[in-house]
């Protein structure tokens, strides 16, 4: 390879990487004494010129863009994953080792109270569902997993969930723990717990009645 | 005793190996297990693997324990079980095969084999480890585009979080849940310095006979919420104490009339008019 | 502008501004049904082959980076890497060569058990991730490679791991060890595990069911 077109690679890399536009001073810095950056970079503006990315000069300085008319294409560009909040990650978790569990139980878990909007939240993402309601005062409704849940953390049921003893072999259980630290099964039905009443909440209605068969 | 293996009989193999610059420094921190140290003899031998002297590397090996031991006295009892087990299959390798082989054991070459087998996996996983680290890492070797502007973000559906988040999210919960302590909040008081300084303050209108409870600031009040500030008894006690210091200095008058009866201050007018009681 | 050409342009914007590498069905689904993806992603690899900037395959799906021969010119750019243990290499190339594999199959391996931390810094760095449970006595989670890792070595997948099918063919990938193996190997309990005895009654199979009271 040539050098000029040696140099035209080294320039195309630092421009792609850089975090900000570059100048041919900066350029310069990086590259050997006799690159020919000016070179270079008519090079590759050429070689850019009319393609989906182009070579543009801002403020005196080098970088690449997506061409301007492609800009329709951008706006959704980035997927961004959704990111659960901690506390409905930890509400997540208590739904998930505890279920069926009620919002008293998640609360005496946690240490505080469950802000309304953390369970709806999860509910809405359809990983937390109403499963039933608890035989006790109050009739309190009991909040489980959904297949969504299971699927996104790639679980066959919620009796794969890792227990104590994985636990400690990751590493998270500390050896200081009262020795009757136990992970409950969620496997364990509850037996204290009744079906939601007709118009609690239908659609999650349908879903436990499909699921209990 | 087959034949295939005595060719192999070398029991100066350490000696010649310190003489080839080729022993191991005797360094238990930098061999994991015995498995990593018998794999660094192994490859000294510069063989296939598979092809490996279990006499040879049984030898080094012991050689190697002997050395580290007295290098490090509590070396561990795994590269010591390992050592025996060694030592023992060296002695069955070397000794007649029994013309009835017990039935339990294999036989001495056939576990000879799956150890060199067993030195050849992790030799691989080794070469492996390597392999990638020597691979054009990201962000190392390559690069992505470093400066993505700012593009319209549209949450997708996609959750972020794997299992063991959910894992650590759980346990962080429940260990906290372990260890809560109680610890209640320390009731604030009223400084006496700041009382002595109000009582100060108020001496010109204390003319006549006043309640010391009339006296003692109200604070936020009984039944406040929160617990903020001092309390009302807080209140009365350091206005108290801060009375009682300015009559010791002669600026206020205080009387009680009997035991658990309220208690008056005035300030104290004539240098002589004596004080009749002071709590 | 030919339609090829047009979607090649398309295709290329589309790579360039992704903060992440996207698949040839995140591709499809930003451009006009008609569209030719995979012939636009050969035409860009053509073009951009031996250049600074190259396009390349990674965990299933495209990204442009630099090419490996610049790495010195970046500097710059490099962050300070997290360099891993030698433990945590060899244990990520076990994960990743032996895959799905389990906690014990790891150790047996290496022939020392898998310090704390080992395991768990690979999780935290998400290089590997919990796959799923073996369908063994126990059922013991199985441990496997992430979309990170392949990005990170710059992999199209687990298949393309250097050396593989050598390995395989010399039987060296195997994880059943002889059922008569018997290295003794205090550290390793249940190295040898023969994994069809249902006779074990492992740890975490005691745990489940001391915790179902």
């Amino acid at each position: 390879m040539s050098d000029a077109a040696y140099t035209e690679r080294e320039v195309e890399a630092l421009l792609f990487a850089a975090a900000g536009p570059l100048s041919d001073a900066d350029l310069a810095k990086r590259l050997p004494e006799s690159a020919d950056v000016a070179g270079a970079i008519a090079g590759l503006q050429a070689r850019y010129a009319g393609r989906g990315v182009e070579l543009v000069a801002v403020a005196g300085r080098w970088r690449f863009q997506t061409a301007a008319d492609l800009a329709w294409l951008m706006t959704d560009e980035r997927e961004e994953p959704r990111r659960l909040s901690r506390a409905a990650q930890e509400t997540l978790a208590i739904v998930a080792y505890h279920q069926p569990v009620t919002r008293a139980e998640i609360e005496a878990v946690r240490g505080v109270q469950a802000s309304k909007g953390t369970l709806d939240v999860l509910l809405e993402l359809s990983l937390v569902r109403m499963r039933g309601r608890r035989r006790t005062p109050g009739r309190p409704i009991t909040y489980g997993t959904t297949d969504a849940f299971l699927e996104h953390y790639g679980l066959a049921s919620v009796g794969d969930l890792p227990g104590a003893a994985e636990m400690r072999a990751a590493g998270l259980l500390s050896l200081d723990l009262p020795a009757d630290f136990a992970v409950p099964d969620p496997n364990a039905l509850g037996a204290d717990e009744d079906p939601l009443d007709e118009g609690d909440a239908p659609q999650f209605h349908t879903d436990f009645l499909g699921e209990e068969t | 005793m087959t034949d295939t293996f005595q060719p192999n009989l070398d029991f100066n193999a350490v000696a010649n190996a310190v003489e080839d610059g080729e022993a191991l420094i005797v360094d238990i921190d930098g061999y994991e297990g015995p498995l990593h140290v018998l794999l660094a003899l192994a490859r000294s031998q510069k063989v296939d693997l598979l092809q490996l002297s279990i006499l040879k590397l049984a030898e080094q090996y012991l050689a190697f324990v002997q050395q580290a031991r007295r290098a490090q006295f509590s070396l561990a009892a795994d590269y010591l079980v390992m050592a025996s087990w060694l030592a023992y299959l060296k002695s069955r390798l070397l000794l007649p095969k029994p013309e009835q082989p017990e039935a339990d054991e294999a036989p001495a070459e056939e576990i000879a084999a799956r150890l060199a087998f067993r030195l050849a996996k992790l030799d691989a996983m080794r070469n492996a480890a390597e392999g990638l680290r020597t691979r054009p890492q990201l962000k190392r070797d390559v690069f992505g585009r470093g400066d993505p502007e700012a593009i319209k973000v549209i949450p997708s559906g996609r959750i972020e979080g794997d299992l063991y988040g959910l894992m650590s999210a759980y346990i962080a919960q429940r260990t906290k849940e372990a260890s809560r302590t109680y610890t209640p909040a320390l009731p604030k008081a009223y400084p006496l310095e700041e009382a002595r300084d109000r009582l100060r303050r108020l001496l010109p209108e204390l003319d006549r006979w006043t309640p010391l409870t009339g006296v003692a600031p109200f604070g936020p009040g009984p039944g406040s919420s929160g617990g903020q500030g001092p309390s009302r008894a807080s209140y009365v006690a350091s206005t108290l104490s801060a009375g009682l210091e300015l009559v010791k200095e002669g600026a206020l008058e205080a009387r009680q009339l009997e035991a658990f009866a309220d208690i008056y201050l005035r300030t104290k007018k004539a240098p002589n008019s004596g004080k009749e009681s002071a709590a």
